[in-house]
């Protein structure tokens, strides 16, 4: 049955639509970045579910074994981790400036004292 | 030992990423724009002596980590990977000198070192992008650049840069988000992660669903890097608000590497006849493509900063480029390319004359430009010229290329195609128009305004690109042939 | 905080965690852990430290020049083993050619680059934590 | 059994992701953030990836964390104003995940060993990797040998992000902004 055998792409896949909808459906730069974070850490799921096998174990080679998970994609969203945390931080060390420069983080605020600075220089 | 030669493809990549640590350590704002100048030349040596190997003698394959692909990393320059190198390294050869100025007016000269070091990281991660045949790896490189480029963004002077960097940023991981899940489908079906791998056993596929969904959603997040319209929501504020070097750079090198890499996926992995053939890529690109011209051109024409205005132009000049993609000829391809470099050098000149100006009137609001014309005649004339090239005036590198385009389509049988090419050109006419009435009708706006043109650190570089594009105009050969053989290495390795 | 017993129980606590870090550090080869996640877990004994004694003390232990140092010399480290593959014959990051012995080379050119991970990411975690928790109150500009 | 876990931690993580996009107290979002990152650790155990799981959790629920509270402190806001009902937003979101469940009908079922990721490439790492590297765990021998360049530019990009925040937070003595 299809549900049984893709049921971990289709989690993965809700959690990358709930991050994106928080993403670009939320105002507020901190809620932002959450969304932004789930959106990267559905494709944790994406990339390691496939590579367990019923019956392995994790793959550290030990004797008497014979099925291993797979390694590889282990590698790869270790990377992808690291990646999403240094996103993290950046972003929030931004968000901290943006607070500081603008009294707000809730992105139409932040447009709208934008739009009212341009209005002024063109007077 | 063995030849240093052979390490190329590396340490044109690892050259730059060591200098940014060694920077840091370092700690001075001096030695880090002096390192900085002597990577940038040693990129660019290294990159054009890439461009002559791989011209001779086709693409070198590079190991890294001495285990072979695809169980390890592979690096692999042809002539495609080695042209867009050559042009990236060549702008930050331009923009090295230039940087030390903007940095000490733009960021301050206590964290000035720290903007050495991530024009560094950006380079390093560019070249990355561009000298690697993994798909993974490419993502790690993407976010090097990325991460380096929203802060350089976010240094702007103006508090307006914080709001552009975080857009930038969110905008940006989402891309990069979508590249990774793209490759996660492909790695899924196949098994790998190499370019050159990964080709044969896609072409081998019954089921190709899960390669329809990595095409839309690689074509989607690079998208976004790439500003292709409507994506292009970022750059406007990204190009307007960052410090003028960094503008310079990114505006001339980025997007360019972006465009490559779509084109690497589509006819390296992918496959032309997959991608353009039995899918209709080819026609939302030339759609969208075409509608950059017209929209953007003519937001452009609207606007009242010369930064903006530039910024808007540039993503209807990435229209060309990506129009050329969509027609997926080994003319189109070429016209693409070469317009690739053409519109790169004369973008990275604009943005160069452009915050010299700065420098010296505060700011690029028309306003403050009024009159610039006699105060910087030299500067002025410069973005004159440079303006010509992206309208595509005969003389100049934007001609050549353009020109390229307009010959593609009619060859293609899409003279309508030709037709818009030359339409728009008229838009590129009238945002130009809009700094030449600017410089030299009006006056300026004070009774003494300041005179003289900027410091010789970033005037020098911004001519010399202003004459190199001059030079690509009148003898644009060298350019259009490198193109044509970089064409013909990515439609040969497709399949 | 002025809580005697946190204060006690921290200063038993983080040795022990620096210790663990360690071993998460070195025992990478044989289980899960490596380079990354010892260089997290010894930022975090530092982070402990100066929740509970205050960011001032955390800056005398390990001081912002050190912490700026460490940042650059983990890549710096990692690099270096690549650059040390070339000068000894190889590719870029060959530890086949670190030793005489090819699986030898391998198990130097691994422990050091792991060291270069742990010391990059454990000072970019301390100087964030010293960033963000230095932000918020009113100091003097550090030098 | 395994499947049965898997899906629970998933539905429990996807549960979590709605909580966190109705919450309006940013504190609470970030306690949830918290939780969500711990059930992906978990879930990355029950997959037999020690060493992700690990990382995740000192990452996902340590690090992230910490620096959320961190940046909320600074940012001393707490409350989100209301989002208004977003329908665009909604479209796209269906749409793309729409085009992702079509790709996924196509990929292998969940432990097919003979799924291409099992057959190619790795078999060399799990077969040679240990007489090759002299390492066990082929996590470290593919993350720090045969995939080091990899490593070597994760390296980089955290160091990327650290300058990056020394750049943004560094208090600096003149160059205030403008608006």
């Amino acid at each position: 049955m299809i549900a049984a055998s893709h049921f971990a792409y289709w989690g993965a896949v809700f959690l990358m639509m709930a991050g994106l909808y928080i993403v670009i459906a939320r105002n507020n730069l901190v809620k932002k970045l959450v969304g932004l974070g789930i959106l990267q850490s559905s494709v944790y799921i994406l990339y390691v579910a496939p590579g367990k096998l019923t019956g392995g174990t994790s793959p550290i080679i030990a004797a008497g074994v014979q099925l291993y998970s797979n390694p590889l994609p282990h590698v790869l969203i270790l990377t992808a981790i690291v990646v999403g945390v240094a996103t993290l931080a950046l972003g929030l060390a931004i968000v901290v400036r943006i607070r500081e420069a603008y009294g707000t983080v809730e992105e139409d605020e932040i447009l709208r004292a934008d739009a009212d600075v341009e209005r002024k220089q063109a007077e | 030992m063995s030849s240093l030669a052979t390490h190329f493809p590396a340490l044109l990549v690892v050259v730059p990423l060591i200098a940014a640590p060694l920077i840091v350590a370092m700690r001075s704002g001096l030695a880090g724009w002096l390192v900085s100048m002597a990577v940038a030349a040693a990129t660019a040596a290294m990159s054009v002596t890439l461009l002559a190997q791989t011209t001779a003698s086709g693409a070198i394959s590079y190991a890294l980590g001495s285990w072979p692909p695809p169980w390890g990393i592979e690096y692999r320059i042809d002539a495609a990977s080695a042209l867009v190198a050559a042009l990236v390294a060549l702008i930050a050869l331009a923009v090295a000198p230039y940087s030390r100025r903007s940095a000490l007016a733009e960021v301050g000269p206590e964290r000035e070192y720290l903007f050495h070091a991530l024009m560094m990281l950006c380079l390093s991660g560019l070249l990355g992008m561009v000298a690697t045949g993994d798909a993974f790896n490419l993502f790690v490189f993407l976010e090097i650049s990325s991460l380096s480029t929203y802060v350089l963004i976010a240094l702007g002077r103006e508090r307006r840069a914080l709001t552009a960097s975080i857009q930038y940023l969110l905008l940006g991981t989402v891309g990069a988000t979508f590249y990774v899940i793209g490759v996660g489908l492909l790695y899924l079906v196949t098994g790998t992660l190499n370019f050159a791998d990964l080709a044969p056993r896609l072409a081998a596929l019954d089921d190709l669903r899960p390669v329809h969904a990595a095409l839309g959603f690689i074509t989607a997040g690079i998208g976004l890097k790439l500003a292709l319209f409507p994506l292009h929501a970022w750059l406007p504020n990204a190009y307007t608000f960052a410090p003028s070097a960094v503008a310079a750079f990114v505006a001339a090198t980025a997007t360019k590497v972006s465009i490559y890499v779509l084109m690497r996926i589509y006819f390296s992995v992918l496959g032309a006849r997959f991608v353009f053939a039995d899918l209709p890529v080819g026609e939302i690109l030339v759609a969208l493509s075409i509608a950059a011209l017209f929209v953007a051109s003519a937001t452009a024409i609207a606007q009242r900063d010369l930064k903006r205005l530039l910024a808007y132009s540039s993503v209807g000049q990435i229209g060309y480029i990506t129009l050329g993609l969509g027609l997926a000829t080994h003319a189109g391809l070429t016209a693409s390319l070469a317009h690739l470099v053409n519109h790169g050098i004369s973008k990275g000149a604009a943005f160069m004359l452009a915050g010299a100006m700065a420098m010296r009137l505060g700011g690029t609001r028309f306003e403050e430009l009024a009159g610039v014309g006699r105060t910087m005649p030299v500067t002025s004339f410069a973005l004159v010229i440079a303006g010509l090239s992206l309208i595509g005036v005969p003389g100049t590198a934007g001609f050549a290329s353009k020109w390229a385009l307009v010959a593609a389509a009619l060859e293609a049988g899409r003279p309508w195609i030709a037709a818009a090419v030359l339409v728009s050109s008229l838009l590129a006419v009238a945002y130009v128009w809009r700094f030449v009435e600017c410089a030299y009708f009006q006056e300026p706006p004070r009774a003494h305004p300041p005179r003289g043109e900027a410091p010789a650190t970033m005037t020098a570089p911004a001519l010399a690109l202003t004459a190199l594009v001059i030079a690509a105009g009148l003898h644009a050969t060298p350019v259009l042939e490198s193109a044509r053989l970089a064409a013909g290495a990515l439609l040969g390795t497709g399949r | 905080m002025n809580d005697v017993i946190l204060r006690v129980v921290a200063k038993r606590l983080i040795p022990l965690a620096l210790l663990f870090a360690l071993y998460v550090q070195f025992h990478g080869d044989f289980g899960p852990g490596g380079g990354f996640q010892a260089g997290v877990i010894a930022a975090a004994a530092m982070i402990f430290y100066g929740l509970i004694y205050g960011l001032p003390e955390a800056r005398r232990v390990v001081p912002d020049r050190v912490v700026e140092v460490m940042v650059a010399l983990g890549v710096l480290l990692y690099a270096g083993v690549g650059v040390a593959g070339i000068v000894l014959g190889g590719n870029y990051l060959d530890y086949f050619v670190l030793h005489a012995n090819p699986v030898e080379g391998q198990h130097r050119g691994i422990f050091w680059v792991e060291a270069g991970v742990a010391i990059t990411v454990s000072g970019v975690m301390l100087k964030v934590f010293y960033l963000f928790a230095g932000r918020g109150r009113e100091e003097p500009p550090e030098p | 059994m395994d499947i049965v876990i898997v899906a629970t931690l998933l539905a429990l993580m996807a549960a979590i992701a709605v909580a966190i996009a109705r919450h309006r107290n940013l504190f609470g979002v970030v306690v949830l953030f918290g939780a969500y990152s711990f059930l992906m650790a978990t879930t990355l155990a029950a997959l037999d990836a020690p060493d992700v799981a690990m990382t995740e959790a000192a990452v996902g629920a340590g690090i992230s964390t910490v620096l959320m509270l961190g940046a909320l402190h600074l940012v001393r806001s707490l409350e989100v104003k209301p989002a208004q009902g977003a329908i665009v937003p909604l479209v796209v979101v269906v749409l793309v995940g729409a085009l992702i469940v079509y790709g996924t009908l196509g990929l292998p079922s969940f432990s097919d060993p003979h799924a291409p990721i099992h057959t190619h490439v790795v078999p060399r790492y799990l077969q040679e990797g240990l007489k090759e590297t002299g390492v066990p765990n082929i996590v470290t021998a593919v993350l720090a040998s045969y995939r080091g360049y990899d490593t070597l530019g994760e390296t980089t990009v955290v160091f990327t992000a650290g300058i990056g925040v020394i750049a943004l937070l560094r208090r600096r003595r003149s160059n205030e902004p403008r608006a």
